[in-house]
């Protein structure tokens, strides 16, 4: 941290000061966003950390908004709000799982996850201090909408977009087949453990 | 003529050695026999021609091949035949021949004559290359392999344990000495470049080479190869042991010839000692020292060998004060005639050992007299020669070496003449012992003692002739200009060569008067006279027997026990070495290189079952173990 | 090329035969090198240097598979091919596994003839390593109990090595003109005095190991000890003297301005192992083991003389490197004869056998007196050379090596009185024709090593001259 | 259309730290969570702020490209939900759990 602290000096405005030029509704979403989303990493009830994480997909919406890109913003409330994060819940509720089932872990555990997380944070923070130049501002008006964004995709994108289908065939027939209820399908758990029911 | 007087004996070897087991056993024996012979015969022709009237040669020289020549060191295997040489030569083979001859008749009952004889031939070959070398290698070779030999013929008897034992004491104390030996060589070739007496003599002679540091360096270098060979302190105490070989081996190797190569060796570096007075100094003392020990050692001692061997070291030793005094003639002298009777009465040892049937204790003897008269009148003759009775060999010999130790320094002379004077009464001691008084022994009849044949008492014969005569060698010059000093003149001749005459350096003048002589005689004399009277009293008259060792009492206890130097040197040398070896092998080899290295591999088992471990199926630790990966990755490229 | 591969091939024709193979062919077999050894000392020569005798394009251009032959090469070669048959001769045992024991032994004898001719860096490396795979099988499969435990540690030891020395050569071959693993672009590599220091602990790291020198040797005794005879006799023989021709060859040439740095360390390890081989053999119950640390104390000295860079060293070096393969050889010999007849090797279980057979007993002396080194027997020469070279290295330092003499005489005395002395407990079975001759090969190499060491060390005159010529050179540069 | 001009006031430096905040607590969720569902849930989490990423540059560099991989990474992300909750409800049928324990059953 030591360390992150005196890049920040070199390379510019400390850590403090460099939220006091920010405007209001981009500092009241940022810290929504990483509440939320400390929230759905920590809460107990895995039906509250759904709710969260559909907030949080909600508030990265909104980003996306801010940063023009009004199609982006629609497809993630619709693709991730709307689909995933519902096949999650409607998962939860279909395995009854509402309830605090989670093994605890252990305190060191807890501990050696958040320095890994912690120090994985430290190292990109400081490989963009070191590493990162300013970007050249470029905003051309209108590529976030869905006329320029669909001439890209089938044009330039057109192959990955096809093998895109592809993906989502095979993940849709691998889903129906892994959810197909076989006679014996045991196989994963050692008898003694006695997990077939 | 001279490779085949060297390669004879090594012929005999050959012949007898691979052989030898399909051939009867006279025939194996008089084939060695022969050999030696022949070899005899050569070196008179030999010597003969060195000496002839017409045309006094220095040396012959013959060089057969270059057995070594790398880098700085060249080594030839050559031979050089001059006065020395053949001085040692004739003793070598003329004794050789006669125990060769008696050795038949004494060991016909054992199964492995032919290799006895094998074992003699090829120790007569060695011998006949450490004299006859023309350089130190070659003496070297010769030193070496006469030890080995001596290993061989002392353990020959190889059944018996302690017999083993003792020869491999005699080799390993001999390889001390060879090992001074070779660093001296070593600092010869470093210093002079050669191994050739005669180019190397002539270095020493001529060049400034070397500083006198640097010569006596080399001098006590060799005197500690002399040790070793020739049995001074401390290196003595494998000789009394090596009586455990058979009695001609020891007649042969442990008093005519082996243990006179020390001497022979300082003789042949005279160059060298004569640079440096103190290395002469080192060596006088040493061997009287040495002499006086034996001697004393040698009046308790009832084994008839012992008595022998240790007389031998004594001996030995002042033939060493003779070499300190820089009296190298009467040393050489002294080797001669003591090989004539010191060999005869280690035959005639045998001859009595022969008819007692193996009994060594000569408290079991007595009253021998009567039952071997042979042995008995050419013992007496060797026992006079030794303890120096008038007119003898061994009164010539050993009274130039009290004069020459009397012109050198009083308090030497003082102590080489009671050495001296013990000699006469351990001799007659022993002698008085087992030939006179009653018989003592109760496991073998009287009746059954026996006179040894033939083939063993005419070499007791002709070595009893010799032993009296022997002194014409040399004969001092109190008894007349004209025939006196015969060996002096021998290895001083000087052909006019570069490198002339064997001592090259005149021998320390004994400038004695005529009354100063006469006087030292009568000293002498009186000496062996009250030893003769002594002992005659005590052990004929009295007929007292000598006590067990376990009855002796103060000092005799502790010379019957040898001053207790065995088991000093097992204490001191023997014991460390062993528990050394036992520590080295248990702690530190085994114990700290080999779990060291056991370390490694079990370090590795460790790591392996650590990293197992981390490898448990559980997704959780692969996560963790994959973000931090990622996360050095990224901190690697970063920094 | 022909003397790798038939001995591979015979290997594979053994092997193929089975049980049907017996000793007669695999002697006759393991003899045809010998011949082709004689057409190239015949064709080649042993003066004007390492002559290319083969050379074919491998890996690349300038990585190729070159064979080289010299006085050097020869006397290893000569060492090899006249001990690995009698081995094959006398060394195995007619039980279970002596079809696949014949068959490693010879294929072994294929790959040290490739170490002892390889002239290029990555060939020499292969055939190194190559040769290391029959004796691991060898002490893997056969050598009782402890095998596991006894060729991990071998095998810890020489990898390392091994890898040192690669990385080593692969530093030099990195650093040549036109990426080249040949000898001589190698030695071309002009390295400063820190990286030749470090090329150079590669090496030696590896042919160090192998010799062994002190803290290195800790393998030796239990491999010796535990193997088959003919591992033991193929291990000490011959395997330990690619570690020393290594030095000779690839060490001194290729990273000499280091020579300076390690010469103090390596004769003062070697004298210290001199003394700490015989030391340790006085006491030995166990005939292999004390023949294992008597080596140890041999070889030794020679890897002291070969780093005092005299001529004296050098030669006598080599001499005795071959004269060691005899006697060592030789004694392992005995003991498995004395073994295979009585059972046991320890003395003090033995005792009186030289009795019961007198050429056994003759030829038994003779080995002693050889590695006693008596005049007139084989140790004789190189010894005294070795010993005088470490004399004009430091007095002292031949003063202690030369307790050895002492020693040595000590324990290998020992071991004659102890088995074959004494009063007769066991019998010696009577030799069969193989075993004469196995017996007899290795006699006249004593004796006739013994009286005209000169007819060896001209071998390797030349070789060495051009080592001592090229070490003296970047001396030259250093100074 | 913007709503606000927001170049003129948020440097890209405030997107790029806000996902990887976004993306650390993702992280910190997937190591420290056994719920197998948690766990899917927070690798989307850490989806999402790639994509907030990809956009950010997107928008400030004025090229489409970005989006369009945000469009592909929704798409990937959707077809991996469909078949984790799949594998999930399969694994809770046979143990009754959702723990992640249970994959060092797995024999590879």
């Amino acid at each position: 941290m030591l360390a992150l602290i005196s890049l920040n000096a070199k390379s510019g405005p400390n850590f403090i000061t460099m939220f006091q030029n920010l405007p209001i509704p981009f500092l009241i979403l940022s810290f929504l966003t990483i509440l939320s989303s400390l929230y759905v990493v920590t809460s107990k009830n895995p039906v509250h950390s759904v709710l969260a994480l559909i907030f949080t997909f909600f508030t990265i919406s909104a980003h996306y908004v801010l940063l023009n890109a009004q199609f982006l913003a629609v497809v993630n409330l619709i693709v991730y709000a709307g689909a995933i994060m519902v096949l999650f819940l409607f998962v939860l509720m279909l395995l009854n799982l509402s309830k605090e089932t989670e093994p605890v872990k252990s305190n060191w555990w807890g501990i050696a996850a958040a320095i890994t997380a912690g120090s994985m944070l430290l190292i990109v923070t400081a490989a963009f201090q070191v590493t990162g130049e300013a970007v050249a501002k470029n905003p051309v008006e209108g590529i976030g909408l869905v006329k320029a964004l669909g001439k890209v995709l089938f044009t330039r994108f057109v192959v990955p977009f096809e093998l895109t289908g592809i993906l989502f065939l095979a993940a849709m027939v691998g889903a129906v087949l892994l959810g197909k209820r076989e006679k014996n399908n045991a196989v994963l758990i050692p008898k003694e453990e006695g997990g077939n029911s | 003529m001279l490779t085949l007087m060297i390669f004879l004996p090594l012929i005999g070897f050959l012949i007898n050695g691979l052989v030898g087991r399909f051939l009867p056993k006279n025939v194996s024996g008089w084939l060695g026999t022969a050999a030696v012979l022949g070899s005899f015969i050569l070196a008179v022709m030999n010597f003969n021609a060195l000496t002839a009237e017409a045309g006094q040669l220095e040396s012959i020289h013959q060089k057969l091949f270059t057995f070594l020549h790398v880098g700085s060191l060249h080594v030839d295997f050559a031979f050089q035949f001059d006065r020395l040489s053949a001085v040692m030569t004739l003793i070598i083979t003329g004794i050789g021949t006669l125990i060769h001859m008696y050795s038949i008749a004494y060991m016909h009952e054992d199964d492995g004559l032919y290799k006895f004889f094998a074992y003699l031939n090829l120790f007569i070959f060695n011998m006949l290359v450490l004299v006859l070398g023309s350089n130190y290698m070659m003496l070297f070779f010769g030193w070496e392999g006469v030890g080995l030999c001596s290993y061989l013929l002392i353990g020959f008897w190889y059944k018996n344990v302690d017999f083993g034992k003792a020869a491999r004491k005699a080799f390993v104390m001999n390889r001390i000495g060879d090992l001074g030996l070779l660093l001296g060589l070593f600092l010869i070739y470093s210093t002079y470049g050669t191994f050739e007496y005669q180019d190397l003599f002539s270095r020493v002679f001529t060049g400034t080479d070397a500083s006198s540091n640097v010569n006596t360096a080399i001098a006590l270098l060799l005197f500690i190869g002399a040790m070793g060979k020739s049995a001074q302190i401390p290196l003595y105490t494998w000789l009394p042991d090596a009586m455990a070989g058979p009695t001609p081996v020891s007649a042969l190797i442990h008093a005519a010839t082996m243990v006179t190569a020390g001497i022979y060796l300082v003789i042949r570096s005279e160059a060298i000692y004569a640079l440096s007075p103190f290395a002469n100094e080192i060596v006088m003392w040493i061997g009287l020292s040495t002499s006086i020990l034996a001697a004393l050692i040698g009046l308790k001692q009832n084994d008839i060998k012992k008595v022998l061997a240790y007389s031998t070291v004594s001996q030995l030793g002042l033939m060493f004060i003779a070499l300190g005094c820089g009296a190298y003639t009467a040393a050489l002298f002294h080797v001669i005639t003591h090989a004539f009777f010191k060999a005869l009465l280690f035959l005639g040892s045998g001859s009595v050992i022969h008819g007692m049937h193996h009994e060594q204790d000569i408290r079991q003897m007595g009253g021998l007299r009567k039952k071997m008269p042979i042995t008995y009148l050419t013992f007496l003759i060797g026992t006079l020669a030794i303890t120096g009775f008038p007119f003898l060999s061994g009164f010539f010999s050993k009274d130039e070496i009290l004069m020459s130790a009397f012109a050198h320094n009083k308090l030497v002379f003082g102590l080489a003449l009671m050495s001296a004077g013990i000699t006469g009464f351990y001799m007659f001691r022993m002698f008085f012992v087992t030939f006179h008084g009653t018989y003592r022994n109760h496991h073998h009849a009287y009746e059954k003692v026996h006179e040894s044949p033939l083939l063993m008492t005419l070499p007791l014969l002709v070595l009893a002739v010799l032993s009296v005569i022997g002194g014409a060698v040399n004969l001092p010059h109190y008894l007349g200009e004209g025939i006196s000093g015969g060996l002096h003149h021998l290895l001083s001749f000087d052909g006019g060569g570069q490198f002339s005459p064997i001592l090259i350096y005149p021998e320390h003048a004994i400038e004695l008067s005529h009354t100063a002589e006469i006087a030292l005689l009568a000293m002498a004399v009186s000496v062996f006279v009250i030893a003769f009277l002594y002992t005659r009293n005590k052990y004929v008259v009295k007929g007292s027997v000598p006590e067990a060792d376990a009855d002796q009492q103060g000092m005799g206890k502790v010379l019957a026990n040898k001053f207790y130097v065995d088991e000093a040197y097992d204490m001191a040398f023997v014991a460390p070495l062993e528990s050394a070896s036992d520590v080295i092998t248990e702690y530190v080899d085994e114990k700290a290189l080999k779990s060291a290295v056991d370390g490694v591999g079990t370090g590795g088992y460790g790591l392996s079952k650590l990293l197992s471990k981390i490898q448990n199926g559980n997704i959780e630790y692969y996560l963790l173990y994959m973000v931090i990966g990622i996360s050095l990755l990224l901190a690697f490229n970063l920094f | 090329m022909e003397i790798i591969l038939i001995p591979i091939i015979a290997a594979l024709v053994t092997a193929g035969l089975g049980k049907r193979s017996n000793v007669w062919i695999s002697t006759l077999l393991s003899l045809i090198p010998l011949a082709v050894l004689y057409t190239y000392f015949t064709r080649f020569g042993v003066d004007n240097g390492w002559k290319t005798i083969f050379d074919l394009t491998w890996i690349s251009e300038n990585i190729r598979f070159t064979l080289g032959f010299d006085g050097l090469t020869g006397m290893l070669l000569l060492l090899t091919n006249l001990m690995v048959p009698v081995i094959v001769m006398a060394g195995i045992r007619d039980d279970e596994n002596r079809v696949k024991l014949t068959a490693l032994t010879l294929f072994m004898q294929g790959a040290l003839n490739g170490v002892f001719m390889a002239q290029d860096g990555l060939m020499f490396y292969i055939f190194w390593e190559l040769a290391l795979i029959p004796i691991y099988f060898i002490t893997l499969t056969m050598s009782g109990e402890n095998a596991f435990k006894i060729t991990l540690r071998f095998f810890l030891y020489t990898f390392i090595g091994s890898l040192a020395m690669l990385a080593s050569l692969l530093y030099l071959f990195l650093h040549t003109a036109n990426y080249s693993f040949s000898f001589e672009a190698l030695r071309a590599v002009e390295l400063s005095r820190i990286e030749s220091i470090w090329v150079g602990a590669g090496i030696l790291l590896a042919f160090v190991v192998k010799i062994p020198l002190l803290p290195f040797h800790s393998w030796q005794a239990d491999t010796y000890t535990h193997s088959p005879a003919a591992g033991s006799m193929l291990l000490s023989g011959i395997m330990l003297k690619m570690g020393l021709y290594g030095l000779l060859r690839w060490y001194l040439p290729l990273a000499p301005e280091s020579i300076e740095f390690f010469q103090p360390w390596i004769i003062g390890l070697s004298v210290a192992g001199v003394l700490y081989g015989a030391l340790i053999a006085i006491r030995q119950k166990d005939m292999k083991r004390l023949i294992a640390f008597s080596s140890l104390s041999h070889v030794a000295l020679i890897a002291a003389g070969i780093f005092t860079l005299t001529a004296e060293g050098l030669e006598g070096g080599v001499l005795q490197m071959f004269v060691h393969g005899v006697n060592v050889i030789g004694l392992f010999l005995v003991v498995e004869l004395i073994e295979k007849s009585t059972g046991t090797r320890l003395l003090g279980e033995l005792g009186g056998l030289a009795k019961s057979n007198r050429s056994f007993m003759i030829f038994f002396m003779l080995l002693a007196l050889g590695t006693v080194a008596v005049p007139f027997t084989n140790g004789f020469p190189g010894e005294f050379m070795l010993l005088k070279a470490v004399y004009m290295y430091n007095p002292n330092m031949s003063l202690l090596a030369g307790l050895t003499i002492i020693f040595c005489a000590v324990y290998i005395f020992r071991m004659v009185q102890f088995s074959m002395f004494g009063e007769g407990k066991h019998e010696v079975l009577s030799l069969k024709w193989n075993e004469y001759v196995a017996f007899g090969i290795l006699s006249i190499a004593v004796l006739l090593i013994g009286f005209v060491p000169q007819l060896f060390v001209d071998v390797v005159h030349s070789s060495i001259l051009q080592i001592v010529t090229w070490v003296s050179e970047a001396k030259g540069v250093l100074s | 259309m913007n709503l606000l001009s927001i170049f003129n006031q948020v440097e890209i430096s405030h997107y790029i730290y806000l996902s990887t905040v976004l993306f650390s607590i993702g992280l910190f969720g997937v190591l420290f969570r056994r719920n197998a569902i948690i766990l899917l849930m927070c690798i989307e989490l850490m989806l999402n702020a790639v994509n907030l990423l990809f956009t950010a540059f997107s928008t400030y560099m004025g090229d489409a490209d970005g989006q369009i991989f945000v469009f592909f990474i929704m798409v990937v992300a959707a077809a991996e939900a469909a078949v984790g909750l799949a594998i999930l409800v399969l694994v809770y049928r046979n143990t009754r759990k959702t723990d992640v324990s249970f994959l060092d059953q797995l024999k590879g």
